[in-house]
């Protein structure tokens, strides 16, 4: 079976139609997203003083994008919610278990719990900001691949994340350092084994590509 | 070349390494607004009133869902919205609002007034005299004249005192009871006979994916967005929940961020957000927290265990006398103690065996069946008595478990069943090499600074494969062929590893198949539930099963149409070939169409399951169908096997515990898919390290409230709580009784994982066995220092 | 009445970019929180238990962040990530064990994140009281941790007054002995507090971990140059490798001659509501041989007196051998 | 202003946890408007009284002791703990932060074990009833503020040896004190002392918080008493007083003035003396004489 099958959205069959019919594709929401996750909370106290501006901008896997957040938005709920940006996970919503751990600047952070106003003038990358336009996948995508993956990979894009994150900073980690490393991560399936495996596949096919 | 055997990539991969794999929460839909729970404050509790009028009031809240409103099932069935909560965290309303912000203001804004009922959190406070019950109804069910009646047993004090005196576990009158063979001769035989009382914890499966869902409703029928392990069978199960015709839901779950047993068909609360959705008429998205997920996500029940066993000079076992008391939880009826039961008859062969036990109802979380229910707690309870003995009489302590270890034709349990084959020798050899047993009991006892090794070694069997389910195949004229997979894609792979069964029958290679899995609008067969290992058995058995049909029908669509005996056909290479010629899937799907009948599913076979008629009626006429029930003889009960092995260090002076080394050998039959095979016994053996050494559940015996409800309370093992490398090792023995020859493996490495390190710290500890699980450092540390255990051997929540 | 988790109520966020704007902030607003990395604050914003109406969030106060050589020690800001703390060639060159403390804090990405001022003045990790039970901290008259039937393995063994909670920060021990001073700053100026002397138990105020008043600003922790270079011995206890509070920890910096300790700063953490300095057993074992006799006689020294709860009997002996090895000098 | 304070128990009822700290800064207030208000009073406009003639005074000494040297001991070693007591109470709630709670206790039970000596002492030794209010020092109350209402001067009545207002503050302190007292020592079950161990399930929640409520309750009514109480024994009128209790004697012409040698017959010493020295009821201006 081909990848280029996997992804699609959705199998064929004659049901494809009411799918799309009825469920938005992540993607395509942005525009609209507002009355999915309001901008305010409705019931929010009333003074609002003029601290921070409504309408932010962010760069996102290298695009700057116009969203309007409020002051206790998490990054997590923005790139969620807001930009359509899925691949970030909810595991815990507590920094506890990673599977929303996107690179700020090149570093890595539980999206979960940082403010989307501390990341305005920053670059965020997610999951989503891996793969190259042609489709090509990172070198840690192509090493996970290699290796079997994950099982239910629900932490995957977190480990992922983490992955990137050590191959910038340290190209020769050693298995304790790449444990270490991901160390932020929780994976519940337990295929911590494949995933050291993955991460120093990813680290040698990194060192390859420099 | 075959595909069993081989390592493939699984067709899910790549969406799961960009992001692109849509789980639950992951779905949108035009005019979403979210759900928010009212959860019980209470352990036990009864709603005198609720007013919502403030929050109603409140802009951007659009309704309430009332207990009243969802399906009451008979005690002890669950609710998914109760108005006597029997556990804190229940929940008792849902709200949805515009926004999640507004929704959980509105949850504030709601008056509700709870009248306080009597509670029960530890099972043997239930059993006390005077003792107070979980449920209004009693705290134990017990076998009666017309099925399970309530009952409210108490305990004489005197046993009590008697078995406070002893320091041992309360033991009075019990609901279940079976034997076999003379236990006092037993005994009488025994050269060494042991006693000992064990605890060990309950704990909360904790999924990565809570259990968020969507839902919404179109033209009268109901789309549900949810998490699960077994998406035809979730399927079945949430539209009965919903007084819905199966074609009057669409299900759809096409990744499930682990289940572990908590997700195995349908998730009670995934009706609410249905119900919500009808309501309001809007899709409602119902997010759960890890805070709520604690709470509905379920538990493994946790056991307060005393044994006796008697051993011959040789090792033989002779006798077990087992007295389980089970922690239950508020709803259902878990029959882990049960099993538990079983599995000790099964793995130690004794020539006699009693087993009493009792469930007791709990104001704790639900518990459900935890990978392994049952089997993961009593061998980690076991197995370092095993090794008592084994130390006792001079007996390698490897040599013990295979001198007791079942062979194919073993019976156990009270209906003295057999196995349908029982590597479990093969298995312990296969381990013991790869692992060098025989190496490693050197380090057995070596101290380094302040620390200690220990070399442990863990049996862990359970069931492996059920049978008598459907495959449902077509070949549709883009010569693909498309293997319809009711089960749940959880990441074990068998979603995609059980389809080769068909892809290896039919010849083809990878590349030519597609995997139709996740929505049932997709059209499944009937399938076993993905749990309890059933899938690799069941649905290698399905689809083999399936493809024998359809391979039937492409000899017989390929006589019909190049001329000969059908038989004269050979299918390969994604062609079907004989005396008149060749023609290829794609076209023999084309003929297949024209041809009707049962070639392309306009007929049908008499014994598949009604729902496996739905959905091929549906298919029928696009292409070449095989569709069959899997009629494969399977005699005995089907059983899998792992060995752990470990290796610990623990600090003398802390009571710290790294574990530094394992290896998993497994009897599972035919390897269908080495590197799953190794992910599989690595991850559950992960997941019995938690068990044996972090994971438990924390209850304010006052109040009765709950305070491992974070994962940094619940003490999941993280990466560094692992060894930095592990290996593994499998008999390959084929199943005589599946035509695959391949059983289930998810389930038996959560016991060999948590007993193999049980039995190492034991061994560290120079053969002291502690009984407690979880081996915790404050509990290690206590023993070192020779000072009182931080609690009473016999409780289970502290 | 009912318990909800996870959406965070409505605040004001402002994002100073220097002391003094957010020293003006928080003296203009009430009901205001001081925002470091975060990690501690967001699980009470999202627990629903703190609800303040104003949040000045003190990332781009740079002013606050970095690490620089001051006479001979260091002046570290308390915007500094642990991240950078531990990786500090400064740190870990001169100052080791606050290396270590600051590399065994939480994850990596909470290291990324989170700030040394911040796991400085975290609030305690009681799970009663986290739980937003009405205990004395929170405002209430009673102690849930502190019954003799309560749930209190990770409690205090010493130093408990009313409540038993206590402190969390890997950090703390770590400044204690390595004789750091804490800067604190309030529109009224600049206070100097030494390590030891920052954090406060319950006896002194059940409400507060630290000194810190509403208005106050940890700026700066100065470490002097006293200690750098000592034999230092930094170990964390905990149940899980990542993502744990220490069951007990503790920090040494200990400087010998010829086998025998010349001088010694010992503190223990997670024992007490504050970080302990043992005085009594820095001057034991003056003078005396490093080795496991006096290491011996410190740790029954450190913890004679401990009253151990009904769950934590543990802590006792671990303290003990944490500060025996501290002493004895194992390789950490 | 919040008088109570109210917390959700851990099974989310509300229940009373204590009195809002906004009643101290209250009670602070209301102590020093009565201050400022009664000087003014004094100052400005009191009517003056007629100075009570004094009768004959046969066999009078120079000095006459009001106190013995064990009553002052007394005193003074009360108004110690008491002030322990609200300083240690007050100061952590105003911000002065120290370790208070050990103090606290401790000041506690000596207050206590002070107000039993000095229950056994008062009915053993002395004229229980000297201090205590009765009818005919009720009436007197009455036409006292009767007269104050109607303006009329008042003839500064001479008393037996404790003057109208001097009882009513002290029974007003007794039943203040008893109410800390009690409360405090149920509250010391939720502490950690040499003698036991914590038990903070003692009591219920509610009760606890009903508990605090009256400790906290009597102990802010103490500030106001207090600080009314260090007012009077330093305004001039009344230092005759206060050195008597510093000293033990009043001189014999203070002696005339204020006392009627039928009500007050030397070489009894009523009880309550150590109490009720030095202060005036608040709410009886017609005791006070100016200088």
């Amino acid at each position: 079976m081909s990848d280029a099958e996997i992804t699609t959205e959705t199998p064929t069959g004659h049901s494809r139609r009411t799918f799309i019919k009825g469920v938005i594709a992540t993607g395509a929401v942005v525009s609209s997203s507002s009355h999915l996750f309001r901008a305010r909370s409705l019931s929010a106290s009333a003074a609002v003083r003029a601290s921070m501006p409504r309408m932010i901008s962010l760069d996102v896997n290298g695009v700057s994008r116009s969203v309007d957040v409020m002051p206790q938005e998490t990054l997590a709920m923005t790139l969620r919610y807001k930009l359509g940006l899925t691949g970030t996970k909810l595991g815990c919503d507590r920094a506890e278990c990673g599977a929303c751990t996107v690179l700020v600047d090149g570093v890595s952070h539980y999206a979960c719990s940082m403010l989307t106003n501390t990341v305005r003038d920053r670059s965020v990358t997610t999951i989503e900001g891996l793969e190259s336009a042609d489709g090509t996948l990172h070198p840690v995508q192509q090493a996970v691949i290699d290796e079997g993956g994950f099982q239910c990979a629900f932490c995957a894009p977190g480990f992922i994340m983490s992955m990137v994150a050590l191959t910038n900073e340290n190209p020769e980690p050693t298995r304790e350092e790449t444990a270490e490393a991901l160390s932020g991560n929780l994976c519940r399936c337990g295929d911590y084994n494949k995933i050291l495996n993955s991460a120093m596949r990813a680290a040698e096919y990194a060192r390859r590509m420099v | 070349m075959a595909l069993i055997g081989q390592d493939i990539s699984p067709p899910d991969l790549r969406a799961k390494v960009t992001g692109r794999a849509r789980y639950a929460e992951d779905f949108r839909a035009e005019g979403m607004v979210f759900a928010k729970l009212l959860l019980s404050p209470m352990p036990h509790a009864r709603v005198r009133s609720v007013d919502a009028s403030r929050a109603l009031a409140m802009p951007g809240v659009l309704g309430i869902l009332r207990a009243a409103e969802v399906n009451q099932p008979d005690a002890p069935g669950e609710a998914a919205l109760t108005d006597e909560p029997k556990y804190v965290g229940e929940p008792i309303l849902a709200l949805a609002a515009v926004d999640e912000t507004t929704a959980a203001d509105a949850i504030e804004a709601i008056d509700i007034d709870l009248e306080p009922l009597p509670f029960a959190i530890d099972p043997l406070d239930s059993l006390r005299p005077g003792g107070s019950n979980a449920r209004l109804e009693g705290n134990v069910m017990r076998l009666g004249e017309s099925g399970r009646e309530w009952e409210d047993l108490k305990w004489p004090q005197a046993e009590f005192d008697a078995a406070e005196a002893e320091g041992r576990l309360p033991m009075g009158e019990p609901t279940d009871e079976w034997d076999h063979g003379d236990l006092d001769a037993a005994f009488a035989d025994a050269d060494y006979v042991l006693e000992d009382t064990i605890v060990h914890q309950s704990l909360t499966h904790h999924p990565m994916e809570p259990r968020s869902s969507m839902a919404y409703w179109e033209d009268g029928r109901c789309y549900l967005y949810g998490s699960t392990q077994s998406t035809q069978r979730a399927h079945q199960a949430i539209a009965g929940q919903l007084d819905l015709e199966p074609d009057e839901l669409v299900f759809v779950g096409q990744y499930c961020g682990g289940g572990f047993g908590s997700k195995i068909a349908g998730v009670p609360i995934y009706q609410v957000t249905a119900l919500l959705a009808k309501k309001i008429q809007r899709p409602v998205m119902m997010r759960i927290n890890r805070y709520e997920e604690n709470y509905i996500g379920r538990a493994r029940p946790g056991f307060q265990a005393w044994t006796k066993m008697g051993f011959r000079s040789d090792g033989k076992i002779t006798g077990i006398d087992l007295y389980i008391i089970q922690d239950h939880g508020p709803y259902g009826r878990s029959g882990d103690y049960n099993t538990a039961g079983a599995v000790t008859d099964l793995m130690y062969q004794p020539d006699a065996m009693r087993f009493r036990g009792l469930t007791l109802y709990t104001n704790t979380p639900p518990r459900a069946a935890q990978r392994a229910p049952g089997g993961a707690q009593i061998v980690a309870m076991l197995e370092p008595l095993v090794d008592k003995a084994a130390r006792e009489l001079g007996i390698d302590r490897v040599e013990i478990r295979k001198i007791n270890a079942p062979t194919h034709d073993s019976e156990f349990g009270p209906q003295r069943i057999t196995t349908t084959s029982a590597f479990v020798r093969e298995a312990i050899d296969a381990g013991a090499a790869q692992f060098d047993w025989a190496g490693k009991q050197a380090l057995s006892g070596q101290r380094n600074g302040t620390k200690v090794t220990g070399v442990g070694v863990g049996l862990s069997p359970y069931v492996g494969g059920s049978s008598g389910f459907d495959g449902l195949l077509l070949i549709r004229p883009d010569g693909t062929l498309y293997i319809h997979q009711g089960i749940g894609n959880l990441g074990t792979h068998s979603m995609a590893d059980t389809a080769r069964a068909a892809a290896d029958e039919l010849g083809l290679e990878w590349d030519d198949c597609a995997v139709i899995w996740g929505d049932s609008s997709q059209h499944h067969p009937y399938s076993s539930v993905q749990a309890g290992s059933q899938t690799i058995h069941a649905h290698t058995r399905a689809n083999y099963a399936a493809a024998l049909d359809m391979k039937r029908k492409l000899q017989e669509v390929a006589a019909a149409a190049l001329g000969g005996s059908a038989s004269a056909y050979q299918v390969g290479g994604a062609r079907v070939s004989g005396p008149g010629g060749s023609m290829s899937f794609a076209q023999a799907a084309e003929r297949a169409i024209a041809m009707g009948g049962e070639y392309s599913g306009e007929a049908l076979p008499e014994d598949i399951n009604d729902y496996t008629r739905g959905s091929a009626t549906q298919l029928a006429g696009q292409g070449l169908m095989g569709v069959a029930r899997d009629n494969f003889s399977h005699e005995g009960s089907t059983w899998s096997w792992v060995v752990g092995f470990a290796v610990v260090e623990l600090d003398t002076e802390t009571g710290d515990v790294r574990i530094v080394d394992y290896t998993g050998s497994a009897d599972c039959g035919v390897v269908v898919h080495p590197r799953s095979l190794a992910a599989q016994i690595h991850g559950g053996s992960v997941q019995g390290f938690g068990q044996a050494r972090s994971q438990k559940w924390v209850f304010d015996p006052k109040w009765g409230v709950p305070f491992a409800h974070r994962l940094y309370t619940a003490r999941p093992p993280g990466i560094l709580d692992v060894p930095l490398s592990m290996d593994w090792a499998a008999a390959g023995e084929p199943d005589p009784q599946t035509p695959i020859g391949a059983k289930g493996i998810g389930e038996p490495p959560v016991g060999a994982g948590s007993a193999a390190v049980t039995s190492a710290i034991a061994d560290a500890l120079g053969g002291r066995c502690l009984c407690r699980i979880p081996l915790t450092t404050d509990v290690i540390l206590a023993e070192l220092e020779g000072r009182a255990q931080p609690h009473a051997l016999t409780e289970i929540h502290s | 009445m009912a318990v909800i988790r996870d959406m965070m109520p409505a605040f004001e966020l402002f994002q100073p970019t220097s002391v003094d704007e957010a020293l003006d902030v928080l003296e203009r607003h009430d009901n205001t929180w001081v925002l470091a990395g975060g990690l501690d604050s967001m699980d009470w914003f999202k627990d629903r238990i703190k609800r303040p109406d104003v949040v000045v969030e003190l990332g781009s106060v740079s002013e606050l962040s970095g690490i620089r050589v001051s006479g001979d020690g260091l002046e570290i800001g308390a915007m500094t990530s642990l991240r950078d703390v531990a990786a500090s060639e400064e740190v870990r060159s001169r100052f080791g064990i606050l290396a270590q403390a600051a590399a065994e804090v939480a994850t990596p990405q909470i290291r990324n994140q989170g700030t040394l001022g911040g796991n400085l003045i975290q609030d305690t990790r009681c799970w009663y009281y986290r739980g937003g039970w009405p205990c004395y901290r929170a405002g209430g008259n009673i102690c849930y941790a502190g019954t003799p039937r309560s749930m209190n393995r990770e409690h205090a063994v010493t130093g408990q007054s009313r409540c038993v909670a206590v402190n969390g920060a890997d950090t703390a021990g770590a400044l204690v002995a390595l004789g750091a001073q804490m800067m604190v700053r309030n529109p009224g100026g600049e206070r100097v507090y030494e390590a030891e002397d920052f954090f406060i138990g319950p006896e002194i105020d059940i409400q507060r971990m630290t000194v810190l008043e509403p208005g106050d600003l940890l700026t700066h922790v100065r470490i002097p140059g006293d200690w750098a270079g000592a034999r230092f011995y930094w170990e964390k206890v905990r149940d899980r490798k990542s993502w744990d509070w220490a069951l007990a920890s503790v920090a040494a910096a200990i400087v010998e001659s010829n086998g025998t300790i010349e001088r010694a700063r010992i503190a223990v953490n997670g024992v007490a509501p504050t970080p302990v300095r043992l005085t009594d057993v820095e001057d034991l074992v003056q003078g005396m041989p490093a080795n496991d006799d006096t290491g011996m006689a410190a740790g029954e020294l450190a913890t004679r007196g401990f009253k151990p709860l009904r769950h934590n009997d543990y802590k006792v002996p671990l303290a003990r051998n944490l500060v025996r090895r501290a002493v004895r000098g194992d390789a950490a | 202003m919040e008088i109570l304070r109210t917390a959700p128990n851990p099974w989310g009822q509300e229940v009373l946890v204590g009195v809002a700290w906004d009643l101290l800064w209250a009670a602070a207030i209301a102590g020093f408007l009565f201050v400022v208000g009664h000087h003014l009073y004094v100052w400005i406009m009191a009517p003056k009284a007629e100075k009570s003639a004094a009768g004959p005074a046969p066999d009078i000494p120079e000095r006459v002791e009001r106190h013995s040297s064990a009553s002052r001991t007394f005193h003074w070693l009360m108004a110690a703990t008491m002030l322990t007591l609200l300083v240690t109470a007050f100061f952590p709630v105003i911000g002065v932060q120290f370790a208070w709670v050990t103090i606290h206790w401790i000041a506690g039970i000596v207050l206590t074990l002070l107000i039993i000596y000095h229950i056994i002492h008062a009915t053993t030794k002395q004229d229980l009833w000297s201090v205590w209010t009765g009818a005919k020092e009720m009436r007197q109350a009455f036409e006292s503020i009767g007269k104050f209402l109607r303006r009329q001067p008042a003839k500064e009545e001479r008393s037996g040896k404790y003057p109208l207002d001097q009882r009513a503050y002290h029974n007003a302190v007794t039943l203040v004190s008893v109410g800390v007292i009690v409360t405090g020592i149920l509250m010391m079950f939720g502490v950690d002392t040499w003698f036991w161990a914590s038990n903070p399930y003692f009591l219920s929640d509610s009760t606890w918080g009903l508990v605090f409520v009256l400790h906290g309750l009597c102990g802010v009514g103490l500030v106001t008493m207090v600080i009314a109480h260090i007012y009077f024994a330093i305004r001039p009128e009344k230092r005759w007083m206060t050195r008597s209790m510093i000293k033990g004697w009043i001189t014999r012409e203070e002696y005339l003035e204020h006392y009627d040698p039928d009500l007050w017959k030397l070489g009894t010493e009523p009880a309550g003396a150590e109490l009720a020295e030095g202060s005036a009821s608040s709410a009886d201006p017609d005791g006070v004489v100016p200088a």
